[in-house]
């Protein structure tokens, strides 16, 4: 049993690697269509790639060794998030539960190594970006975590496997107001920890808007790759699951072969529908003030701890 | 319909209820609380619906059309043209947004505690929802008490007067037809009413800002 | 001390082979203690920091044998008549004061071998050492006192000893002094508290031994005084909001190993003093001591954490650090007592467990990052982070001591800190219940309130770090730092390695902890894995890890495939937008990167900043220099403490009208008294 | 704009991009890496703002040069190709330098524009250098003062082969 969920769960990151450059790719190709664009098709992000892994690597004298090792921390803690998380079965590793707590540790883990590349090199834009990310990171946390303890009291467990098995079971549960306000607060604040509009623009040119862009400006070649890499990643993974929390058909429950080919199946289709609807949303919204983003962060807060109020005192 | 569909419409309504309500607080452009507290009217609506489709009693259906009719349609549209007959639709709250939206948690809160005891742990779904209606009343007087806009004040006295009919419907399942029919034209007229006052104040001092008022008390 | 054993004991000459191994162990420690004294006054200066530093680490040792011995159940003790009858000095340590004694002991040790290679001037004085000596001896007796008196007088040797050491470079700091004076004032405060809640215990249970008192029931009157009175003085001395006040002066006045031991050992024995009270005087508390307990915990986690994220001073920000963790542990045990007067008894025990899981990690962490900035000083000079940088490449032990330490304290994997927060949180989710509105109130908030400590002590520790180790040193100090001795590097690195030990192998340590507070079902799983079989959880960072490597290996393989055809390029510019060198005082500095939190808190921190532009003579549209002050000062101490302390000085002035020198006035004074006296008695 | 409205002006719009010319011949110097795939920092060494004028054209919707492959990056290190308009003046050529010094390898220089390529009307003047040939190496030259938005995607797709 073990050997089968350490399996599967390795399949789920094989899965979560190939795919995330795609989702970017399906969001990229929805906001052009919108503008009136062709478009650069979605396999667009997988060329950028593969181009980055041939290029040369710059590294600037007087920065240590956290440049270089920097992204490959990056990379490695959106491969473990994606090897814990339920995205397509609900088995879980032996000896690492799917926990809220850990998994929230473990994108930290990457949040924090981006945030000391940025402070690494030693000029101002790096700086600024860590001090930002650092901030919005700082108060999503309580989103997050108040969220999730809100969607763990119907389940009785913090493991999101087993909170994503009960709405599976009862499905009743997802429309009630507990689950919409927490799942509401968990995407705003996945938009937040993945660096999305409204919070940051992925797509800006100017020093003075970035916030993940502006720690990463002085990477190159291969580093560059892991940390795109690695934050689409993280981008799939928390989509996935916020996906599985709102539609958890499809997901295996056990280790079959059929059950593991629908679960991909699932996935893609979920992936793809939330993607769209990202790029979509995108469309529609403009960057928030640096310090209107707090706001943002409180009202997701107050929409988790809410939802907590319901679960905990509505019998 | 069946019971379980019954919590589930219910519980659903009264949390689009409370969700709108925490928007509000948490928005600062007039438009878009004028937007909200339609769908709040919608979900108003659609409760006093449900329980009259549970209950098979005709009332309260028509009792749920005319909410529908009033306060999803005829409040929103008479306070957007006063909100889009002058330019800036921008609330500057006395309390900043965060801290009013972390003071809107607590009150709910407040208010599941004090419903606490008279709710019991029944698991009918009204009674389960009536903190709800006690969280908007509370909410309502936030809004009163710390936006500055005419406007604003107006949204909140109606998300307050929501909330009363919330726990009205719940609790007394559904006030007789006429009551409501006088309560909502009492809404309205009041509504009118300040319509007009703030249209005159912005005639006279070209701003309706409340603070404003405090030099008019000689 | 003069030693005898306790005559129900076997009575045998002092020294016999038989003696009790605690027994043995205690004495072996205050022996050693004696001896310490003596080395340290007699040792010529040239050879001073060698001996005494090397005499304290055989007394801290022998104090971790004791309290080794007293943690896995030894009994038995030493015991000294005093002068008044049926009034006894009793040393006997129970599992919980064998765990503190060796917490105490294991920090003593690490700072004693610091203080080798670090003590010069002032703080390798004779008298420096004397007072290190006595205040570590004090804080490894007060776990191990047996009875009230014992207890006091140990806890007053620390609070002297301490003080003296908070002391050490008046000459060179004026701030020294006030800082002192702050700590005696409130250090003293906090004993008297101690010592009338002590009181009242005692004025019911007509004893003083600790075994005694356990008559007290928890919810009488007296119980309830007395557990004020205790917390309140327990709360002063663990440096908790609003009694924090001497905490931020005082840690970064001492010598860094004194304000080591402080940090992550004195204050430990306020948590020690609230766990005697909840657990062991008068267990089963109500309700509303956890509640008390808890918000008191909260508000100084957040409080403590916010005022480190915006401080720029690395000793300051240590010592509000701590005012955090403090918190932390003061909300885990507030959890555990609330949740066990709802009868939640596996929850109650997780919190109880994370409480001490916390109190050790802190411990661990809190002394290596101590005595890292004490390396950090000594090294460039400099205490204001805004003027360092650049130390990764020039002191890479400490940095990568102070790294781990720093990751310890902000909670990531695989550190102890994660641990203690996982086995916190997991208390708080299976705590939660409908049937008692004060739990299902109290525990949400809670959970909201660990979250956002955790967040900003993120923030706080990537600030430290990544603007103290990383980018390009800010200041002429900063560039020519070089590496530290190397007892003083060792200390540091083996308090790292207690923090990634304690984080990778929590199974064992928390039975251990279990044991010490008798909790049952703690099971080690997996490479050491911690699993709370009552609340059906279990996390083994080991797993964890090795999956992380698991999933790094191919990232790692592909790298080296890529950098074998392309490899890394050395630039000698980092990109600055195509212009010339970009200076170091471009850089973010700790002030500029905590700038956001500051304004999103402000209404909460209430910094005062002003700008001052110059306009040039010419034209006052061409500027000639902008100076931007900003002056962070504690919004406790200006809005409480200020206040108080004038209207005392105004009750001064007014109460001298009382005394102006007669001697009939005095006379007066004494004889109102007596008649006073004398009527109150004839009634 | 009310979303609604949005989403009626994107109805009516539909879409604006041009339907893509014949791909131009690949030009032999492309170092394989960059088929398919080039990012693009543009630097502007002194130019009039005539060119610039016409590269926002190129990457706006209407000529859209994202579906060949090309997109614009903030920062040299995330370069392949860097655009260079106007002629070298003074206070430029050493930030050229160091742009392109600061792009990794394989990269190639593009010079756009009549002044990029032979410093067009203001050669000789009093603040000017040279033209971008003369103070680094230059792989691709597009003509024209300004260049059609049609001559700078033909030579970017004359790179990526798309």
């Amino acid at each position: 049993m073990n050997w089968t969920a350490t399996a599967v769960a390795l399949l789920q990151v094989l899965i979560a690697t190939l795919v995330a450059p795609l989702v970017i790719g399906i969001t990229r190709q929805t906001r052009a269509r919108l503008e009136g664009r062709v478009g650069a098709g979605i396999l667009q992000p997988w060329r950028d790639l593969r181009k980055l892994l041939r290029k040369e690597t710059l590294q600037a004298n007087g920065v240590s060794w956290i440049s270089s090792i920097g992204p490959i921390v990056v990379m490695a803690s959106s491969l473990l998030v994606a090897a814990l998380l339920p995205l397509i079965s609900t088995l879980t590793l032996p000896f690492v539960p799917d926990d809220l707590f850990v998994v929230v540790s473990v994108l930290l883990i990457g949040t924090v190594a981006v945030a000391l590349i940025g402070l690494d090199v030693g000029s101002a834009f790096g700086g600024m970006g860590s001090s930002r990310h650092m901030m919005i990171a700082a108060l999503v946390e309580p989103t997050v975590l108040v969220a999730v303890y809100a969607l763990s009291i119907p389940a009785g467990s913090s493991l999101l496997s087993s909170i994503v098995a009960t709405r599976l079971d009862a499905p009743a549960v997802i429309l009630s107001p507990v689950s919409l306000l927490a799942v509401v607060a968990l995407f705003v604040a996945v938009l937040a920890e993945t660096g999305r509009l409204p919070v940051d623009n992925p797509s800006t040119h100017l020093e003075l808007t970035m916030v993940h862009e502006a720690m990463i400006l002085e990477s190159s070649g291969r580093d560059l790759a892991w940390l795109e890499l690695g934050s689409w990643l993280r981008l799939s993974a928390l989509l996935g699951l916020v996906a599985n929390l709102m539609i958890p058909w499809g997901l295996a429950t056990d280790a079959t072969v059929l059950a593991l080919v629908v679960g991909t199946i699932a996935l893609l289709l979920k992936l793809t529908v939330f993607a769209a609807a990202l790029g979509a949303g995108e469309v529609f919204l403009a960057k928030l003030r640096l310090f209107r983003v707090p706001e943002l962060l409180a009202g997701s807060f107050v929409l988790a701890f809410l939802a907590v109020t319901a679960s905990y005192l509505v019998t | 319909m069946s019971d379980n569909l019954y919590a589930q419409l219910i519980s659903l309504t009264a949390g689009t209820l409370l969700l709108t309500a925490a928007l509000i607080v948490w928005r600062r452009s007039l438009r878009a609380c004028v937007r909200l507290l339609a769908i709040q009217g919608i979900a108003l609506a659609g409760l006093v619906a449900v329980l009259g489709w549970h209950e098979r009693t005709i009332e309260l259906v028509l009792v749920s059309l005319l909410v529908l009719g009033l306060k999803a349609v005829l409040l929103p549209l008479v306070l957007s043209r006063n909100v889009l007959n002058h330019d800036d639709d921008r609330e500057v709250p006395r309390l900043n947004p965060t801290a009013s939206l972390i003071f809107a948690a607590l009150l709910t809160m407040l208010a599941y505690i004090v419903c606490r005891p008279w709710m019991g742990d029944t698991d009918d779904p009204t009674s389960r929802a009536v903190p709800i209606g006690i969280a908007l009343v509370l909410i309502g007087f936030l809004l009163l008490i710390t936006r500055r806009r005419a406007a604003s004040q107006l949204i909140g006295f109606l998300v307050l007067d929501n909330g009363i009919a919330t726990v009205a419907f719940l609790t007394a399942t559904g006030v007789p037809f006429i009551v409501e029919l006088g309560a909502s034209l009492d809404v309205l007229l009041v509504v009118l009413i300040l319509q007009v006052l703030t249209g005159r104040m912005q005639v006279k001092f070209g701003g309706t800002d409340l603070d404003d008022l405090t030099e008019l008390k000689d | 001390m003069s030693t005898r054993t306790r005559p129900d004991h076997r009575s045998i000459a002092f020294g016999d082979w038989t003696m009790n191994p605690v027994e043995a162990a205690l004495t072996a420690e205050l022996l050693l203690a004696a001896l310490a004294c003596a080395v340290a006054a007699v040792a010529p200066a040239s050879m001073r920091r060698y001996l005494a530093g090397i005499a304290t680490i055989a007394m801290a040792a022998s104090g971790i044998v004791a309290g080794g011995l007293a943690l896995s159940g030894h009994s038995g003790g030493l015991w000294a008549p005093t002068a008044l009858p049926t009034v006894n000095l009793t040393l006997a340590p129970d599992r919980l004061g064998g765990l503190f004694i060796v917490i105490a002991s294991a920090v003593t040790l690490l700072a004693a071998l610091y203080a080798i290679g670090y003590v010069h001037g002032a703080a390798d004085s004779r008298s420096a050492w004397l007072a290190f000596i006595l205040f570590t001896f004090g804080l490894q007796m007060v776990p191990a006192a047996g009875d009230i008196i014992t207890f006091l007088l140990a806890w007053e040797l620390m609070a002297l000893g301490s003080g003296v050491l908070v002391l050490t470079d008046h000459r060179t700091r004026p701030q020294a002094r006030s800082a002192a004076l702050w700590y005696a004032v409130m250090t003293q405060l906090s004993f008297l508290l101690i010592l009338a809640g002590f009181a009242a215990l005692a004025s019911v249970a007509g004893t003083t031994t600790f075994d005694a008192l356990v008559t007290v029931s928890p919810t009488s009157t007296t119980g309830a005084l007395a557990f004020t009175l205790l917390i309140l003085g327990f709360a002063t001395k663990a440096g908790l909001v609003p009694l924090h006040i001497w905490l931020p002066r005082a840690h970064p006045e001492a010598p860094s190993h004194a304000s080591a031991v402080m940090s992550a050992a004195m204050v430990k024995m306020g948590v020690y003093g609230t766990l005697l009270v909840v657990l062991r005087f008068m267990p089963g508390g109500p309700a509303w001591w956890g509640i008390v307990l808890l918000s008191l915990g909260g508000i100084s986690a957040v409080y403590g954490i916010l005022q480190a994220s915006v401080t720029s001073d690395v000793k300051r920000l240590l010592a509000y650090s701590t005012t955090e963790n403090i918190g932390l542990i003061f909300l885990a045990i507030g959890a555990s007592v609330l949740l066990a007067s709802y009868h939640l008894t596996a929850a109650s025990q997780a919190a109880l467990l994370a409480a001490l899981l916390l109190a050790i990690s802190h411990a661990a962490f809190k002394c290596s990052l101590f005595l890292g900035a004490g390396a950090i000083v000594a090294a460039t000079g400099e205490r204001n982070l805004d003027r360092l940088g650049g130390l990764g490449v020039r002191m890479p032990w400490t940095a990568a001591a102070f790294g781990v330490a720093a990751l310890g304290a902000a909670a990531l994997p695989v550190t102890s800190g994660f641990v203690a927060e996982w086995t916190l949180f997991q208390s708080f989710i299976h705590g939660a219940t409908r049937d008692a509105i004060s739990v299902a109130v109290a525990l949400p908030v809670a959970v909201a309130v660990v979250a956002l400590t955790a967040g900003l002590a993120l923030v706080t520790f990537v600030k430290l770090y990544g603007i103290g180790f990383l980018a390009r040193p800010r200041s002429q100090g900063a560039d020519d730092a070089h590496e530290v001795s190397h007892p003083m590097r060792w200390a540091a690195l083996i308090g790292a390695g207690a923090v990634i030990a304690l984080g990778v192998f929590p199974g064992p340590v928390a039975q251990v902890l279990a044991s010490a507070v008798g909790i049952g079902d703690v099971a080690t799983i997996g490479f050491g894995g911690l699993s709370l079989p009552s609340l059906g959880v279990l996390l083994d960072p080991m797993a964890l890890a090795i999956t992380a490597l698991v999933c790094a290996l191919p990232v790692v393989v592909v790298s080296a495939l890529s950098a074998r055809r392309h490899p890394r390029r050395a630039t000698e510019l980092p990109w600055g937008c195509g212009g010339a060198r970009v200076s170091p005082r471009m850089q973010y500095t700790a002030t500029s990167y905590a700038e956001p939190l500051m304004r999103v808190f402000d209404d909460t921190l209430r910094p005062e900043q002003d700008v001052v532009v110059t306009h040039a003579t010419e034209s006052r549209y061409l500027v000639a220099q902008v100076r931007y002050r900003q002056k962070l000062s504690d919004v406790i101490e200006v809005r409480g403490y200020r206040p108080l302390l004038e209207f005392v000085d105004r009750l001064g002035v007014v109460s001298r009208r009382l005394q102006n020198g007669s001697v009939h006035r005095y006379l007066t004074f004494s004889f109102v008294a007596l008649i006073v006296v004398l009527i109150v008695v004839s009634l | 704009m009310s979303v609604l409205r949005l989403l009626q002006l994107m109805r009516r719009t539909g879409r604006v991009a041009e339907t893509a010319p014949a791909l131009p011949e690949q030009w032999d110097g492309v170092p394989a890496a960059l088929s398919g795939s080039i990012q693009i920092r543009h630097v502007d060494a002194g130019s009039c703002n005539g060119c610039e004028i016409e590269i926002g054209a190129v990457f706006g919707p209407v000529y859209d040069a994202e579906r060949y492959g090309a997109r614009l990056v903030a920062s040299p290190r995330h370069a392949d190709v860097l655009l260079v308009t106007g002629v070298v003046t003074r206070n430029m050529s050493e930030a050229l330098v160091r742009t392109v010094e600061a792009t990794p390898r394989p990269r190639l220089v593009i010079a756009v524009g009549d002044c990029a390529r032979n410093c067009g009307v203001f050669a000789d003047g009093h603040a000017v250098v040279g033209s971008v040939s003369d103070v680094v190496d230059v792989d691709l030259e597009v003509a024209g003062c300004p260049p059609e938005p049609d001559q700078i995607i033909a030579a970017l797709r004359s790179v990526t082969g798309r």
